[in-house]
């Protein structure tokens, strides 16, 4: 219980650090880094709320591949240490109203929800978790392959072919000739 | 009485002037000429039969019990406004109307005679012709109008009629402005007459002449006594009607157009502007006049607008140079003498058995006549004269008597007859006049002897500058010599018309409500006019008869007078501003300045407004993608926002 | 596990189908020996739309609900496919030009993909399947956005494009976290449907909109999601411009009628009505606004689009049978007439390189038949009878003012209608290009190729008969009818 | 269907249309051979239906509307092609036909690409045919919008002067128009069955219920009228009329302001009036003030104006004006003397722009002050040119006086002060326009020859004095019988001032 | 006390608006992809929140972010092969290079 609450009071303030940092940083190497983190932090976050596998293709899909591929774009397109240096203060300006209004609105629409005045919208993590059944791998695996109501096959196909299809574009537009 | 010639008499000038004028390209001019004169023959004999066969042959349906019926010998719709206001094309014989078909046959029938002589060689001759069958045909179809809306219809055309021969010779910069001066002016009257119409009609219901004047305080019942503005609508209607009447008639101040017409050829100056259109408004009020007694106001203001104009053009005509123009204004005063005659033969009432009710009217249509033909006599005797000396100034001639004799005997007698001479025709009909007006009071009869005191002045005077005065020198190079017998012709025969018209019974034929009229001469009344005729004639005789300095002596003595008598008291400066400064330079340069400059500029205004804006939000494309994003994320933002707004 | 439900999917399994034939035969086929690809591939497209037409939709959701194939999705795809078979048409002259040899098999994959994207947008009941159709329908373009490797345009607009949709679907994954909320745990049309009325509203609630629309609107070039639009139709090759242009948005179109008709149907006056009314309002004038300046043809169309999407909108603003109808029948109309026009433009293009309006004039006399299609195609978009594009606008009009006693939507109607007048401007301004300027054509005559004659041919009987015959509209009316109760309910 | 007379006024155009495409570029006869031949099977025709038309009549038929057919087209808005005519379409058909014949003729010799130019002046002419047949709403406004296109195209490349802009003006006015029209005519749809009877669009069913709700009423009225009143070029909405028609090629001017320009009033009184008439009789006043404006504001402006054409396209603003100031009057005689006007502005407009494109076509100038005396040079033309004048300033036994009168006599019907002012008003124009029209005739054909090159030039050659003895044989024809017309059209408003007296 | 809904959505929040503000003011493509990872990640957190507090008997929620990583990760592949591209054909990866076509 406590744990918990101290793990996502170390988690959230890492992701809200390295986040701030990811999009400030000069170094767009260190960028890159700063988000692995969050990316980890995040995935710590799915753990804590009891999605085990969410969490372990984050850390794999994010941390592991979209990283790599960051960074060998990076090194591709830039000395290591390249300048990320953001625009003109006009651009920032534009840049901070739009966050801070945004994210403002945003925490002022999440905290007057309406779910908020229902008992489920403020239940505690623990009873959350208890409400529901654990996520085991038979599920996952049951609701990928089946065709009935709440089961993902047909997005999984698709999704398949738009994996392909990116393959295609990707390799037409990388390739030289 | 069969349909058939009367229908003739309207379509056989008609046809005259189709065949002449789209054929006339084709022919001769010899051809056009003897097809024109021979047809404008043949309408005459046939309104003459028509006219006898009313006035002489005693049937019933033309006179009974020694009243004389007004008979609509056809009336067929032309056109529908209303289940009740039809438009019919009729024919109405009536005493004026069959009095007015010989006046303008005879008339137009001479003048296409003295047209053959006096036009000879003129291009467009075959057009000409052409010209005056239609106007002949447009005159005829007014006279024998069964209702005030066919009346109307042929006024517009005898005014186009009258544009079209004035503009004759359409090369010259005046006659075309004269023509068009004509035709606006008496369009701007003829405005009146029909808001006149409209209100009459409005009321009455029909336009039919015979509905309204058999039963005149029915239409005034009708009006159901609405008033406009203090005045009866009754009042008003009338007097609308009348503007149409002193624009063509050339009333006081409305009579601009009129000098200037003269810019046409002479013969139609004779027919048009001296003998029959120019009466139309004296018809009108004729026609109209049961109508016009119920309201006295409107009779009042015919009377004296004509007594102003007479007075006025008498005086104007003392100081013209130019012969036709002295005419013209002898013209118009001679109209107005006719509506001061119409004007004043209502007053006492309807019905009242007052004994000079009805002889202004008499003497009116009388003058009518007389003046018709001594006047037609007097206008181609100045074109007689234009033809031999080339000229409308009397400046250029003098002592013509003895190279003309036959134009200076008809001329004189054609003075003669105008100024009211026994026994030349004019003195009868003018005198019955003055009878009239002294009767009605003595301040228009002594008023309207002045007027003819003047009359006799200034003709003599025209007389005098032109047969005695002094001989133009010119005539050695450019010998004068009366016209040939195609002109000498009409002279003789409407001189030999004025000296015996006198004797014609008038009173006989034509009366206000048909029953007969025993004419009688006034005695006193008959001696001051001729004692203030011969007195006027002497005076001329001393100042024009020889070549003097009294002419000059007297402009000396009054020059501002003089000056704007000459420049006829600046009526046309005046219409000229009003025309050019106002209607032009005041209303129409600011609107059409207006209409392009903000109205259309408005239009054109939302164009480039759009454009501009179009052009000042292109930074939104600024090229930049994350400035893109950054519209796209506000833009989302304001979305919710307007919706949360929208939602409040 | 009942996998013959992959069989009611017939339209994406035939599409899949050309896609798997053209990937084998392409990557098969000796280097020198691709020439078959083209007539084949269009010739096999054209079987497809038939096909997709002739052979009945089972009409059942499959899938647990998560994928419908009625009447009406059929319609919409089947008016996808002819769109997507004119522009290969259009692009077969490019496709086989030299910088093209060797990619042209990839340029029919990924055509056919995002066809099949497009198709899975349309017939998606869940979110999931959506949005992986949205970006199945988005991703591969940024590709051939970029196909002209040797025209810095390209590369530029390939960026403007992969930027811009990949923060729209940030944005659209956002909100639909937020809907999730709403949802009551199921991602499903149909319970998102009953899960959200418009007892209470919150700002949750209008944000998960406005990102949804925000997200969709981007592939509509929606103002003000639109400012890519103009850079990417530019600097795209002008095959791919027309297929953005038409295929692209219109799949969007019927993706965005169906979500907000009917998922978010019953907060319609409560939550969207007003964005909507902002979004069209800007959409169709902005749009206007910037076309009437253009010289660039590719950017002028692009502005030209955006402004018609504006008028597609108003068919969503309507929300009912008609608005559905007249919405398919108005892109089936946009896309005979805007490729009509692209296929000039692309024509001009290919033999020229000169793309400016100022380039077109005097075209009627060098090339006559291009210019009389092309004025076709234009007073189509400006919607001047008896072509169809007047049909389509009024059409949809209709379908606005079928709310009689909304006074709101009467004056949007009006304010469309007056920016019909500036559209009309600029459609002219390129009219009097061809036809009225004196200046001398600096295009030459050209003979068209074959393709691109059947396509252009298509284009034109499609602008003249479209609307005359009114067989079409029935024809969707008819289809939407069923579906939209369905729905609904 | 194809038994319908009426569907081929449509047909023929179409059909020529198609002849033209099949005809080559360069090959003049062809192409005239099938503009003749059309346009005079379209007259023919148009003759035929008016024999038919009063022959039925006479035998008494009495229906609204004759030779209707009605065939559904987009059934699910009920959207039909429906066809009929009453005497005042018959007229307006008769007019159009004869305008497009004498047009056929003036633009003989167009050039260049006399095929676009006679494919687009086929297709304007199946607009127009296709309004006057229609009694269905929403064909009405296709063919009236097919009609309006055509223009940009004929007067910006055929067009002379500032041809583009005026081309452009006229055109996006005009569509201005047609966009608050559209949306009007939308409503009156919407609105068209009140008790939730089925839709329509055909306007004698939407007249016959009086359906459209009298709240909505006022609204509709608005748009239909400053819609179809744009076309009628109603102040203030008329400066695309001396633009457009200065720069159009003869045969256009002629088509538009003869013909194009009576769509504005035919609209305004078949569905703006018929269908709305509560609206027509409580706003009626507005729309006074501005046509009578109209009136005397073109009347005044043509007075000053240089250009022939400008002169002819004032004096339409003011003729036009009174149509819709006549319509407005809501009684029968006026609205008899609006479509009195109508045909009598289209014939004398379309002759005096045959003449001012003939005499343009020779001088190469439409500017009066370089011209003068020309009745010596072109008799022929002079001569027509005045009696087209005389038609104007409504002398009797020409068209206008008749249309003029009648529209007098409607209006003083109505006796309150406001009228009287306006119809007073109104009557002063008739003054006016003797005066430009005066001032021109003296101008440009009397007086002395000008420009001394003039001498050279030739007077009229058949195929002008065609057109112009067609027209001419019109005017005077509605100008001495007058009543057959006029009997035709006040039956016809019959069931038209019905309904705005039930509405009162 | 103990964690609820709002706990985990705050952090959700600032990445996104950390994600946007990155978004639109780095000059460097990746750069920008890299914040373009903050706002996806948070849009899948929030799904993840909202399946575990809303409700917890159903894993739409996780499912759909499971597909939206696949999904983050084709459209960053794409993303990357068209900025490398750019970076061979202009030799730059910067955002602001690339306005030739404005207005």
């Amino acid at each position: 219980m406590v744990g918990n609450i101290i793990l996502y009071f170390v988690v959230a303030l890492a992701i809200v650090i390295f986040s701030i940092m990811a999009v400030t940083t000069k170094k767009i190497l260190r960028a890159a880094t700063y988000l692995l983190f969050v990316l980890i932090g995040v995935a710590i976050f799915y753990f804590q709320l009891g999605y085990e596998f969410l969490g372990a293709i984050q850390v794999a899909v994010y941390a592991g591949g979209i990283m790599v591929l960051f960074v060998f774009a990076i090194l591709l397109t830039h000395k290591p240490n390249a300048n990320a240096a953001p625009l003109g203060s006009h651009r920032k300006i534009a840049g901070i109203l739009a966050s801070v209004i945004g994210g403002g609105l945003l925490l002022w629409a999440l905290f007057t929800m309406p779910m908020l005045e229902t008992s489920e919208g403020v239940r505690s993590l623990s009873d959350a978790i208890a409400g529901g059944p654990d996520i085991s791998m038979k599920m996952i695996g049951r609701a990928f392959t089946g065709t009935e109501k709440y089961q993902y096959l047909l997005p999984f196909e698709a999704v398949s072919v738009l994996l392909l299809a990116c393959i295609i574009g990707g390799v037409t537009v990388a390739r030289k000739r | 009485m069969g349909v058939t010639l009367p229908i003739l008499i309207l379509a056989l000038p008609f046809f005259m002037f189709l065949l002449l004028g789209i054929g006339g390209v084709k022919m001769s001019r010899k051809v056009a000429g003897i097809l024109g004169i021979l047809g404008m023959g043949t309408t005459m004999t046939l309104a003459y039969i028509v006219a006898f066969t009313y006035f002489f042959s005693g049937d019933p349906a033309f006179i009974l019990d020694g009243v004389r019926q007004q008979f609509q010998v056809f009336d067929v719709t032309w056109l529908a406004f209303t289940e009740k206001l039809v438009v019919k094309i009729g024919f109405l014989l009536d005493p004026i109307c069959a009095m007015m078909l010989v006046v303008i046959t005879t008339i137009s029938f001479m003048v296409h005679l003295y047209s053959w002589g006096y036009m000879e060689g003129e291009r467009g001759f075959q057009r000409y012709y052409a010209f005056l069958s239609l106007f002949t045909f447009s005159m005829l179809g007014l006279v024998v109008a069964t209702n005030i809306f066919q009346m109307y219809i042929f006024w517009e055309l005898v005014g186009v009629s009258s544009f079209l021969l004035i503009g004759f010779f359409y090369r010259l910069p005046s006659a075309v402005s004269a023509s068009k001066k004509a035709f606006i002016v008496t369009r701007f009257a003829d405005l009146g007459f029909l808001l006149g119409i409209l209100t009459l009609t409005y009321f009455t219901d029909t336009f039919n002449f015979v509905d309204m004047t058999s039963n005149p305080m029915n239409v005034l019942a009708e009006t159901g006594g609405a008033t406009f503005m203090g005045a009866s609508v009754l009042t008003w209607a009338m007097v609308l009607i009348f503007t149409g009447g002193m624009g063509k008639s050339a009333m006081l101040p409305l009579h601009i157009w009129l000098p200037d017409a003269m810019e046409g050829p002479t013969p139609v100056s004779a027919l048009i502007h001296a003998a029959t259109m120019v009466v139309a408004g004296v018809y009108l009020v004729a026609r109209m006049f049961p109508v016009y007694c119920v309201v006295d106001a409107s009779m009042t203001f015919v009377t004296v607008v004509g007594a102003i104009t007479a007075f006025y053009a008498a005086v104007v005509a003392c100081t013209q140079i130019d012969i036709k123009r002295v005419l013209a204004f002898s013209t118009i005063s001679q109209i107005a003498f006719m509506m001061v005659s119409l004007g004043v033969a209502s007053t006492g009432g309807v019905g009242d058995g007052h004994h000079y009710t009805g002889l202004g009217y008499m003497a009116g249509m009388f003058h009518l006549f007389t003046h018709a033909m001594f006047k037609a006599l007097l206008f181609l005797g100045a074109g007689a004269l234009i033809h031999a000396v080339h000229s409308n100034d009397y400046t250029k001639m003098g002592g013509l008597r003895k190279y003309m004799p036959i134009t200076h005997w008809t001329f004189l007698i054609g003075c003669l007859a105008i100024a009211g001479i026994p026994p030349f025709s004019g003195f009868f009909s003018k005198d019955e006049m003055l009878a009239a007006m002294f009767n009605n009071n003595w301040i228009w009869g002594a008023w309207m002897t002045m007027v003819a005191g003047l009359t006799a002045f200034y003709m003599f005077r025209l007389y005098y500058l032109i047969f005695w005065w002094e001989e133009n020198p010119d005539y050695a190079h450019h010998k004068p010599h009366d016209a040939p017998w195609q002109m000498s012709v009409p002279l003789i025969f409407l001189a030999a018309v004025s000296c015996v018209a006198g004797f014609i019974p008038f009173g006989e034929l034509v009366t206000w409500n048909g029953a007969p009229y025993h004419i009688h001469l006034e005695a006193p009344v008959a001696c001051t006019s001729i004692i203030v005729a011969l007195a006027a004639i002497a005076l001329a005789t001393k100042m024009y008869m020889k070549k003097n300095d009294l002419p000059t002596k007297f402009k000396n003595a009054l020059p501002g007078l003089w000056t704007a008598a000459h420049r006829r008291f600046y009526w046309d400066e005046i219409y000229l501003f009003i025309t050019h400064k106002i209607i032009f330079g005041c209303i129409s340069k600011p609107i059409a300045w207006f209409d392009r400059h903000v109205i259309d500029a408005t239009m054109d205004g939302f164009a480039k407004v759009t454009q501009k804006v179009s052009f000042a939000i292109r930074g939104m494309q600024s090229g930049n993608v994350q400035a893109y994003v950054l519209w796209y994320f506000f833009g989302a933002l304001a979305l919710a926002f307007i919706t949360w707004i929208c939602l409040l | 596990m009942d996998y013959s439900q992959f069989g009611a999917m017939l339209p994406e399994l035939i599409i899949l189908g050309i896609f798997l034939i053209v990937f084998l035969a392409d990557t098969f086929s000796p280097e020198n020996g691709k020439k078959f690809l083209t007539p084949m591939t269009t010739v096999l497209m054209l079987l497809a739309t038939v096909a997709i037409w002739i052979v009945p939709s089972c009409g059942e959701a499959v899938f647990g609900g998560m994928y419908v194939d009625g009447p009406a999705c059929k319609a919409m795809k089947c008016v996808l496919n002819v769109g997507a078979w004119i522009c290969m048409l259009e692009a077969a002259k490019w496709v086989e030009s030299d910088v093209m040899y060797y990619r042209k098999g990839e340029f029919y994959e990924l055509i056919l993909v995002t066809l099949f994207g497009m198709y899975l947008m349309i017939s998606a009941r869940h979110f999931l399947l959506f949005i992986i159709g949205l970006e199945s329908a988005s991703l591969p373009i940024a590709a051939l956005v970029a196909y002209n490797k040797d025209k810095y345009e390209s590369h530029e607009a390939a960026i403007k494009y992969i930027i811009t949709a990949v923060f729209s679907s940030a944005i659209l994954l956002t909100g639909l976290s937020f809907v999730y909320a709403f949802s009551g745990g199921s991602l499903y049309f149909s319970d998102i449907a009953v899960q959200i009325t418009s007892g209470e509203m919150s700002g949750l609630l209008i944000f998960a909109l406005t990102f949804v629309l925000a997200g969709i609107g981007f592939k509509l070039s929606l103002v003000p999601m639109h400012l890519w639009t103009a850079d990417v139709y530019q600097g795209a090759p002008t095959s791919v411009t027309a297929y953005l242009s038409v295929v692209s948005k219109g799949a969007a179109a019927f993706a965005f009628f169906i979500i907000f008709v009917q998922v978010f149907g019953q907060v319609y006056s409560a939550a969207w009505e007003w964005m909507l009314y902002a979004v069209i309002i800007a959409t169709i004038t902005v749009g206007n606004l910037f076309a009437m300046r253009q010289k660039n043809m590719k950017r002028f169309m692009a502005f030209s689009s955006v402004s018609q999407a504006g008028y597609i909108m108003l068919g969503v603003m309507a929300a009912n049978q008609l608005g559905m109808a007249s919405m398919m029948f108005y892109i089936l109309v946009y896309v005979v007439s805007n490729l009509g026009a692209f296929a000039v433009i692309q024509m001009i293009e290919d033999r020229t390189g000169l793309v400016s309006m100022d380039d077109y004039n005097g075209l009627h006399k060098t090339n006559p038949y291009l210019a009389v299609a092309m004025t076709l195609a234009m007073f189509s978009l400006a919607g001047i009878p008896p072509f169809a594009g007047f049909f389509s606008k009024i059409l949809i009009f209709t379908s606005v003012t079928s709310h009689q006693n909304s006074m709101a939507l009467y004056m949007l109607v009006l304010i469309a209608l007056i920016n019909t007048i500036i559209s009309l401007y600029y459609y002219l301004l390129v009219v009097k290009a061809m036809w009225i300027s004196a200046d001398e054509p600096k295009i030459g005559a050209f003979k068209s190729g074959k393709c691109e004659k059947v396509a252009l041919t298509v284009c034109v009987l499609g602008i003249v008969f479209l609307g005359l015959v009114s067989y079409v509209y029935k024809y969707f009316i008819d289809s939407v009818g069923a579906e939209t109760l369905l729905a609904l309910n | 269907m194809f038994g319908n007379i009426l569907i081929w006024f449509v047909i023929i155009p179409v059909l020529m249309m198609a002849g033209l495409g099949l005809c080559r570029n360069s090959s003049m006869a062809a192409i005239r051979t099938v503009m003749v031949v059309g346009s005079t099977i379209l007259l023919a025709l148009a003759i035929w239906l008016c024999v038919d038309f009063l022959a039925l009549r006479a035998a008494g038929n009495d229906a609204e509307m004759l030779f209707t057919g009605s065939w559904m087209w987009y059934a699910p808005l009920n959207i039909h092609l429906a066809v009929g005519v009453d005497g005042i379409s018959v007229l307006m058909l008769m007019l159009s036909a004869i305008i497009v014949f004498a047009g056929t003729f003036a633009s003989w010799k167009i050039n260049p690409l006399p095929k676009n130019f006679f494919l687009w002046f086929a297709l304007l002419s199946t607009g127009v045919f296709g309004f006057f047949i229609s009694i269905d709403m929403f064909t009405m406004f296709m063919f009236y919008e097919v009609a309006l296109i055509p223009m940009y195209l004929l007067i910006g490349v055929w067009g002379t002067g500032r041809k583009e802009y005026s081309a452009m003006k006229l055109t996006l006015m005009l569509m201005g128009g047609s966009a608050f029209l559209m949306l009007g005519l939308l409503g009156i749809y919407w609105h068209s069955a009140p008790e939730g009877g089925e839709l329509t669009w055909n306007i004698l069913e939407i007249a016959k219920n009086n359906a459209v709700d009298p709240s909505w009423q006022n609204l509709l009225f608005c748009f239909t009228f400053v819609g179809f009143g744009v076309l009628g070029a109603m102040f203030p909405f008329h400066t695309w009329s001396p633009d457009g028609h200065a720069c159009a090629p003869t045969a256009v001017s002629m088509l538009h302001a003869g013909v194009l320009m009576k769509l504005g009033g035919y609209g305004c009184f078949r569905i703006a009036i018929y269908l709305l008439p509560a609206a027509a009789n409580e706003l009626a006043w507005i729309f006074i003030i501005l046509t009578g404006i109209s009136v005397v504001y073109g009347a005044f402006s043509a007075c000053v104006q240089t250009d022939l054409k400008y002169i002819n396209a004032y004096s339409s603003v003011s003729h036009c004006g009174m149509v819709l100031f006549a319509l407005l009057m809501l009684n029968t005689t006026a609205m008899t003397g609006a479509i009195l006007q109508m045909l009598s502005h289209g014939l004398m407009t379309a002759l005096f722009f045959a003449l001012i494109g003939m005499i343009y076509g020779r001088t190469h100038t439409r500017d009066i002050r370089q011209m003068g005396g020309l009745m010596q040079i072109m008799p022929y033309l002079g001569v027509c040119y005045m009696i087209a004048g005389f038609a104007s300033l409504g002398l009797p036994g020409l068209s206008g006086f008749v249309a003029e009168m009648t529209i007098f006599f409607g209006a003083w019907e109505d006796s309150d002060l406001f009228h009287r002012v306006f119809v007073i008003a109104a009557t002063c124009s008739i003054v006016i326009t003797a005066v430009y029209i005066l001032r021109v005739v003296g101008k440009l054909l009397l007086g002395k020859v000008q420009d001394e090159h003039h001498w050279q030039l030739t007077d009229a050659t058949w195929f002008e004095r065609l057109s112009t003895v067609t027209l001419i044989a019109c005017i005077a024809g509605i100008g001495f019988f007058p009543n057959w017309i006029n009997e035709t059209i006040q039956h016809s408003f019959l069931p038209i001032v019905q309904a705005i007296q039930n509405a009162i | 006390m103990d964690l609820n809904i709002l706990w985990y959505l705050v952090p959700s929040v600032v990445m996104f608006a950390a994600g946007v503000y990155g978004f639109v003011t780095r000059k460097n493509m990746i750069a920008m992809l890299v914040s373009l990872e903050l706002i996806l990640n948070s849009a899948d957190l929030n799904f993840v929140i909202f399946n575990r507090f809303l409700f917890p008997d159903s894993m739409e929620g996780m499912v759909f972010s499971l597909f939206a990583i696949a999904i983050a990760a084709a459209e960053t592949a794409v993303a990357i092969a068209i900025i490398i591209n750019i970076y061979r054909a202009i030799g730059s990866t910067d955002i602001v290079e690339t306005n030739k076509m404005k207005h």
